[in-house]
């Protein structure tokens, strides 16, 4: 790896020892080198960004540094120190603490348990709850996030956002708990996030700076560059190398995360030849309503995508799942293709070739212990059926198609599908809907989240591909830039109802602050 | 008579080496005073012939009772001699059955469908039970006697698919057919058991209050909760009577807070049974000898008071009752 | 300003996986529990290894494995069916009133109506949302009552033994009739959840119940169906309780109930859900039972008998259940 | 703590983002069904509205309560607990040899049920240590338990039944103090305890955590298994300490002590809405079921149902109470186990 560090943006005053150090850190799971043996430095106050395609091993390298993941070799010194992490304790008791990849608080209790969980402190004084101090201490640790959150609200009852507020609160408290300048890891704490909300975030981040060290991971390059100082790439196990953040540029990131000068097709530039072709609908929505839209007016044609965006609690998530017949509606109607759209049931929906890719991947999108190839095939059973009979060479051979198409990594297809990284799993969950060839509107609901630029760069092609055959699409993008790019109409939707349209056709896309001015 | 066992050829029926016999003993459990004295005299018994008797519980479940018995007629039944305590009625054809196919020495107490006839049967020795009704009249008339002879009782039954607790319950319907002033109340299952007595008790006192006279239940563990529940409820005033004469209940009697139970000798029951089959597997009884009388037969039974509980206290089993030449004496005559 | 340093490829993290023969040793495992168990019970008493001993305890378990395959469908939906002894006791009163009337259709008949009533717990439960656990509860003490009304609380005697005598045949004078049907229903339940796609079907509710909706498989129907099966295997069941004791009776399988979800989760089969298979419930039932009349039948004495099963059944399960398929041991 | 609500034991679940505190409508199911369940029966039997009638109920409601308050912290974990019958059947016998009793010549009095109370929490400890340490599910340890307590408490009974005649245990089921038995009271401290563990302990709330998300507790840096282990131990403890008064009641040491309690303490735990996923309801919500089950079973013998029904009925009422309460929160992608 490369010793010619950089620190133009670092502390003037060279640190005595590496804040943390990992040497040929090696991690095999069955059918697959996980790390293969990985070497990083994370100097004394500096972001450390960590970048790498889906499943290039950052997560397991993360969560070996907090004693999660049992390394099979390779050692970890922490400032200057070599040491056994054997489990999330003793990493905090070195002052290292993260925030993980998937949400990782406990639904059922408050706000404020969930910050000090596992570190109570003066909050629990010989097993016994003292609720005004643990509420004071989890106050100070949302005061320092500058979040208002009741620190005694069900976490189960906040957003998603407030929840990561919540575990980025819960890992300050690291502070707390060691004298050392502690190291902080951020696992793709974005992925959630509104953009006001990553803005408080990387103010947090910025200032964890003076006293600490932070390693943050995100799929979002520009974002990446923008609040690390340094940048090092993983790739199949392996550093392959680092940046500064301060030249550096997204494509200079890619070319090292992928290996190869490819070409970064990103959204921005393709949507050109899409051919538009008027005529009727194929899918017309009128005044649907439920529980959280009024009203909802809606238009998509063969070929098209359309976007909806709207602020948190728009509603535009529950007009997805009500088209998929996962929400009631009390009012409305919804034709496809000049039939009336059954809504009673996603079985109906399905039938009707509707396809619906959820947001919350762990939960609905993905039966984790099932393989991939079961995965894959669980909607459109006819796609390995003879009648009614399974025919597993069939499953075997379109399974293998689509994983070589999407360039799905995994061991084999019979591997479950909770063991391959998210991006991974997400386009086996695409996948489900594409196997049978007959999806003709397609929900999507962020997508792309967590995917890592690569897969996301595919994700793009294949949406494009599919409208290019036909597919009507509805699309909740991750973020403004992606709806825009991606859209060739934008549907804005605020307070559970469809105030606007804005067209967005190749060649004059609207800004993303044009749309803002729409959302609120 | 402990000779070295013959060849391995199949011995005629009847023609058993004492000592090639096993003999069995199966209760609903050992966690009973009752049933834990039946096996203890039929341990007696086998230590009286030089043997051990194997002892099987089934924890009151029909179907594992139904399980061992095939499970241990699957093995050497040669000379094997059971004494069987069935379940319910309806368990005892399906073990009678096995037996004669298998050619197992068998006595059942207790339980036995009324249109079963042992005497259809060669395996099948004899079975013993003693005259529910007549204990259940014998009570009955007992506690009519105690509470002046007018006023309410109620009852409590034993397991309602039971040929004991239906004919118990006849035997007070008789008793209280006799005693015209005497009116049941109210009738309850608590299911032989004690802590349901208490529960199905305390519900009834609240229930009826004060008109509650006296308690007939069809057991002495169901009357031992009742007492119990009587206790709680701080009344003195009512009778209650059972069945069984198990030590507490005899206790009881002594102290003068229970009225009357009925003897039945659980350790002469776990004793005869496998003396029955003992002699006729070694010969010394055959079969066809047994008179028909003494093929389903009630066996002697006493009305327990206040006045001839000592008797009781501490039941004797007489080696004597279990002599091949003796083994009816305690019989009160045919069922009918 | 450094220039990304790019470093050599990394190699094809890539290789197919296959099944190691720890994970094989695994999916084993109930089948060697049973056997060292078997092994365990003829040391301590050499008889026990007959052929009529055997055959004794295959006839004897029958009635348990078909309870615990309907039940093992409902608990690889991620739900409980506490409802099966009680339906199964229901079902021999049904068949002792219906025979006389019915002949040797009452198989068919009782069959049938306790899948109809498996059938509308099923509904009950998709249909209210209400958990299976209680609806099956309540289901439970419903079916007791009823069984109790309906036989007058006493056991009804079969007389006529012609429609049950089939059942209680050997095939070849060795194997019970019995059990070869508790084997085909195993064999015919498992050859349609391998050949068709109910098998992901319920494993993905199983597993992940709205993830499975949102796919778009039919949950709610398969459930219904799981519930059917269970309560057509309690009426099956009935059947062979029935041919064996000559009578139908309203609590007769009432106990069966522990030792069939015993027979399930010693099988290995997860009570969470999703995973496990009907032929470990055969290897579990057939465990059970030895435990049920191996221990007093070798001379194991009551109280201890109930210590050693305590702790053999524990011991069982620790063996069979396949940890790497369930994260969480609830 | 806010009220307990959401189904589901999902880690992110992020519907319907309000604040909620306070008590849901939900949580209300139960009490408005036993104050439903007790008009119904005070309208139809003069017998069941009497002063001494109520009294009954609760006195009759004391070792369910017991039971269920130990089985509650069990639930809230997500695990089962089937031990009851056999932890209560060891300590019953264990209480009835240890105080002035008709088998030995022991009179340890207090110290007797202090060591049966122990006893239990051995027992529950031990099923607690199998499913940690073998990872078998606590279905299994917990039904090996009760087998292992009923043959301990079958070799210690040994054939003859123990009396008791100590007068402070008897004195528990006959001495009252304002209308109710001592026992009563006993079990009423049971539930304030439990409540407190509940809500002030750290174990109590762990209980809970685990329910709603184990593996997040792991994360946090929280070794999981010590609070598994000490619930099962509790839970044991609560049932040592019915078995004790279930000794007091009966005046003896029965080895059926606890028979048929491990599912009617389940029933009145989850019919009080602590269900069975885990991570939601508590020790109120238990007591609440308790009463409503034991509201039931004595009224529907008030009211004169035939004894063959009284089950069957009960159950209607069960799913019918459940039924009606799930009913305002269906959802249509709503997980039901
Ligand atoms: N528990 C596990 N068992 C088996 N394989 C695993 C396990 N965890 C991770 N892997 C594999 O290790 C590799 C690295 O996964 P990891 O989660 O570290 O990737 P990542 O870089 O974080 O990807 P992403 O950006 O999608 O989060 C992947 O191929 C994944 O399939
Ligand atoms: N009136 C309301 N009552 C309760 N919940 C509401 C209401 N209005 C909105 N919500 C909540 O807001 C959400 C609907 O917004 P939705 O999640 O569809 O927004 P979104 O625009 O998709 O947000 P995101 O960009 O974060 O995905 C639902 O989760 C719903 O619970
Ligand atoms: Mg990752
Ligand atoms: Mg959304």
């Amino acid at each position: 790896m490369s010793t010619n560090l950089q620190t133009e943006t670092g502390p003037d005053v060279p640190a005595p020892a590496h804040a943390l150090e990992v040497r040929g850190l090696v991690k095999h799971y069955p059918g697959v080198k996980a790390l293969d043996g990985v070497d990083l430095v994370v100097h004394q106050h500096e972001v450390l960004g960590l970048a790498g395609e889906n499943g290039a091993g950052k997560s397991t390298l993360l969560k070996a540094l907090v004693g999660l993941v049992r390394p099979d070799g390779g050692e970890i010194w922490v400032r200057g120190e070599k040491v056994r992490l054997g489990s999330i304790g003793d990493a905090a008791a070195h002052g290292i603490g993260m925030v993980f990849q998937e949400q990782s608080l406990v639904p059922n209790l408050t706000a404020a348990e969930n910050i000090v969980l596992g570190s109570e402190g003066p909050g629990v004084r010989r097993g016994v709850y003292r609720w005004n101090t643990m509420r004071r201490l989890a106050q100070e640790q949302l005061d320092k996030i500058g979040s208002h959150i009741d620190p005694l609200a069900r976490t189960d009852s906040l957003t998603f956002a407030d929840r990561q507020m919540v575990e980025i609160a819960k890992v300050l408290r690291i502070e707390e708990r060691t004298s050392h300048p502690p190291v902080i890891i951020l696992d793709e704490p974005t992925s959630v996030l509104e953009s006001k909300e990553i803005e408080t975030l990387f103010t947090q981040v910025r200032r964890l700076r003076e006293f600490a060290s932070v390693v943050f991971v995100s799929h979002r390059l520009d974002e990446v560059l923008d609040v690390c100082d340094r940048v090092a790439v993983l790739r199949g196990g392996r550093s392959v190398g680092e940046v500064s953040a301060a030249g550096a540029a997204p494509a200079d990131l890619h070319r090292m995360m992928i290996g190869s000068t490819g070409a970064d097709d990103h959204y921005h530039g393709a949507a050109a030849d899409r051919s538009d072709e008027p005529g009727r609908p194929r899918l017309v929505v009128r005044g649907l309503t439920g529980k959280t839209f009024r009203d909802v007016d809606l238009d998509v044609h063969a070929g098209e995508i359309v976007g909806i965006v709207g602020v948190h609690g728009s509603g535009r998530e529950d007009v997805c799942r009500a088209l998929f017949g996962a929400e009631p509606t009390t009012a409305g109607e919804v034709v496809l293709d000049g039939e009336r759209l059954d809504l009673s049931g996603t079985r109906a929906a399905c039938a009707a070739g509707v396809g619906y890719v959820p947001a919350e991947r762990k939960i609905e999108g993905m039966v984790g212990p099932m393989s991939v190839a079961d995965n894959m095939t669980l909607t459109k059973q006819q796609s390995r059926c003879t009648g009614p009979l399974v025919r597993p060479r069939k499953q075997a051979t379109l399974v293998d198609k689509w994983i070589e198409r999407l360039s799905i990594r995994t061991p084999h297809r019979g591997t479950a599908i909770q063991r391959l990284s998210g991006g991974n799993q997400q386009k086996v969950v695409l996948a489900r809907w594409l196997v049978a060839g007959d999806v003709r509107l397609l929900l999507l609901d962020h997508p792309t989240r967590g995917l890592d630029i690569g897969a996301r760069s595919e994700v793009y092609r294949l949406m494009r591909e599919l409208a290019a055959g036909g597919v009507a699409t509805v699309l909740l993008a991750d973020s403004l830039e992606e709806a825009i790019g991606m859209s060739d109409r934008i549907v804005v939707m605020s307070d559970g109802r469809a105030t606007t349209e804005v067209a967005a056709p190749a060649g004059s896309k609207p800004t993303p602050l044009d749309l803002v001015k729409e959302m609120v | 008579t402990e000779e070295a066992a013959g060849g391995g050829s199949a011995t005629a029926a009847g023609a058993c080496d004492p000592a090639d016999v096993t003999l069995v003993g199966q209760v609903r459990n050992e966690s009973n005073p009752y049933e834990a004295a039946w096996l203890t005299g039929g341990d007696a018994f086998a230590e009286q012939v030089g043997l051990t008797q194997e002892r099987l519980t089934y924890d009151g479940d029909s179907t594992r009772q139904q399980e061992q018995i095939s499970q241990l007629l699957a093995g050497d039944t040669e000379c094997l001699v059971m004494n069987i305590l069935p379940n319910g009625d309806s368990d005892t054809p399906p073990i009678v059955e096995g037996a004669e196919a298998a050619g197992a020495y068998l006595v059942t107490q207790w339980n036995k469908p009324a249109d079963l006839k042992v005497a259809d049967y060669d395996s099948w020795l004899s079975h013993i039970t003693y005259n529910g009704v007549e204990s259940g009249k014998q009570i009955g008339d007992a506690l009519a006697e105690a509470i002046g002879g007018s006023g309410g009782i109620v009852a409590l039954q034993g397991i309602l698919d039971t040929g004991a607790a239906k004919d118990r319950f006849a035997g007070l319907e008789e008793s209280l057919a006799a005693n015209p002033d005497v009116e049941l109340l109210d009738d309850q299952t608590a299911n032989f058991s004690r802590a349901e007595a208490l529960e199905v008790t305390k519900t009834l006192l609240t229930k009826h209050g004060k008109d509650v006279k006296g308690i007939w239940a069809a057991n002495d563990d169901m009357a031992l909760g009742a007492l119990e529940a009587l206790q709680q409820a701080g009344r003195t005033d009512v009778a209650v009577v059972g069945i069984d004469a198990v030590p507490d209940a005899l206790t009881a009697i002594e102290d003068g807070t229970m009225t009357a139970t009925v003897s039945s000798d659980g350790p002469w029951q776990g004793g005869i049974g496998l003396a029955i089959g003992y002699c006729v597997a070694t010969g010394e009884l055959a079969v066809e000898d047994i008179a028909p009388d003494d093929r389903a037969w009630f066996a002697e039974q006493f009305l327990i008071e206040q006045d001839n509980v000592t008797d009781f206290v501490s039941p004797e089993v007489d080696e004597s009752d279990f002599a091949c030449d003796n083994l009816f004496s305690r019989s009160q005559g045919a069922m009918s | 300003m450094s220039a990304p340093v790019l470093t050599t490829p990394a190699a094809d993290a890539v290789v197919p996986g296959r099944p190691t023969v720890g994970q094989r040793l695994t999916s084993f495992m109930p089948v060697i529990a049973l056997v060292v168990l078997l092994a365990a019970l003829a040391v301590a008493d050499p008889g026990f290894l007959t052929q009529s001993s055997l055959t004794a305890v295959a006839r004897t378990s029958a009635p348990l494995v078909v309870l615990a395959a309907g039940a093992t469908l409902v608990v690889l939906c991620g739900g409980i069916d506490l409802s099966i002894a009680a339906l199964c006791s229901l079902a021999t009163v049904f068949f002792a009133l219906w025979l006389p009337d019915l002949g040797g259709l009452t198989v068919v008949a009782v069959v049938a109506a306790t899948g109809a009533i498996g059938a509308l717990q099923g509904l009950a439960h998709v249909l209210l949302r209400i958990p299976s656990f209680i609806v099956t509860l309540g289901g439970m003490s419903i079916f007791a009552a009823i069984a109790l009304v309906i036989s007058d609380a006493g056991p009804i005697r079969v007389v006529d033994r012609d429609a049950t005598n089939w059942i209680t045949l050997y095939v070849g004078g060795v194997v019970p009739m019995s059990f070869l049907v508790a084997l085909i229903v195993i064999g015919v339940l498992a050859l349609v959840l391998r050949l068709t796609p109910v098998e992901s079907w319920i494993r993905a509710t199983g597993y992940s119940e709205s993830a499975a909706r949102l796919a778009g498989s039919p949950v709610d129907l398969v459930k219904v169906a799981a519930f059917t099966v269970s309560g057509a295997c309690a009426g099956l069941a009935a059947v062979m309780l029935v041919s064996r004791n000559f009578s139908g009776s309203p609590t007769m399988a009432d106990n069966l109930l522990l030792p069939a979800v015993a027979a399930i989760v010693v099988g290995g089969t997860a009570i969470t859900g999703g995973h496990g298979s009907l032929w470990r419930s055969l290897a579990g039932a057939l465990v059970v039972t030895l435990l049920r009349v191996g221990l007093p039948i070798v001379g194991v004495p009551s109280a201890y008998e109930q210590i050693l099963y305590g702790a053999i059944i524990v011991a069982a399960v620790a063996l069979t259940l396949d940890r790497s398929k369930v994260l969480i041991i609830k | 703590m806010t009220s307990p609500a959401e189904a589901g034991p999902e880690v992110v679940h992020a519907r319907r983002p309000q604040h909620r505190r306070g008590v849901p409508l939900r949580d209300a199911g139960p009490p408005i069904a036993l104050v439903v369940i007790f008009a119904v029966f005070a309208v139809l039997s003069p017998g069941f509205r009497t002063l001494s009638n109520v009294q009954n109920v609760l006195d009759a409601a004391a070792v369910l309560t017991v039971v269920t308050c130990g089985i509650t912290f069990v639930l809230m974990m997500g695990s089962i607990d089937l031990s009851a019958p056999g932890i209560m059947g060891a300590s019953a016998i264990t209480v009835a040899l240890l105080v002035a009793n008709n088998r030995n010549d022991n009179d340890f009095g207090l110290l007797g049920v202090v060591v049966a109370v122990l006893l239990g929490a051995g027992l529950g400890c031990l099923s607690g240590l199998a499913l940690v340490v073998l990872k078998v599910p606590s279905f299994m340890t917990t039904l090996g338990v009760s087998a292992v307590g009923l043959g301990l408490a079958t070799l210690m009974f040994a054939g003859v039944q123990p009396n008791i005649s100590d007068a402070l245990l008897e004195g528990w089921a006959v001495e009252r103090f304002l209308g109710l038995a001592r026992l009563t009271w006993i079990a009423l401290g049971c539930v304030v305890v439990g409540w407190l563990i509940q809500r002030y302990s750290r174990l109590g709330r762990y209980a809970f955590a685990i329910g709603g998300a184990e593996e997040v507790l792991a994360l946090s840096g929280v070794r999981v298994a010590p609070y598994k282990v000490a619930v099962f131990t509790m839970a044991g403890a609560f049932y040592g300490l019915a078995g004790v008064l279930v000794t007091s009641q009966l005046g003896a040491g029965l080895v059926q002590a606890g028979r048929g309690y491990d599912f009617s303490s389940i029933a009145a735990a989850v019919v009080g809405g602590t269900l069975l996923i885990g991570g939601r309801g508590g020790i109120l919500h238990s007591a609440v079921g308790v009463l409503l089950v034991t509201v039931l079973t004595n009224g529907l013998v008030q009211i004169g149902v035939s004894p063959y029904w009284q089950g069957g009925v009960q159950g209607l009422i069960v799913v019918a109470a459940v039924a009606a309460a799930v009913i305002p929160q269906r959802r249509r992608n709503q997980v039901t186990k």
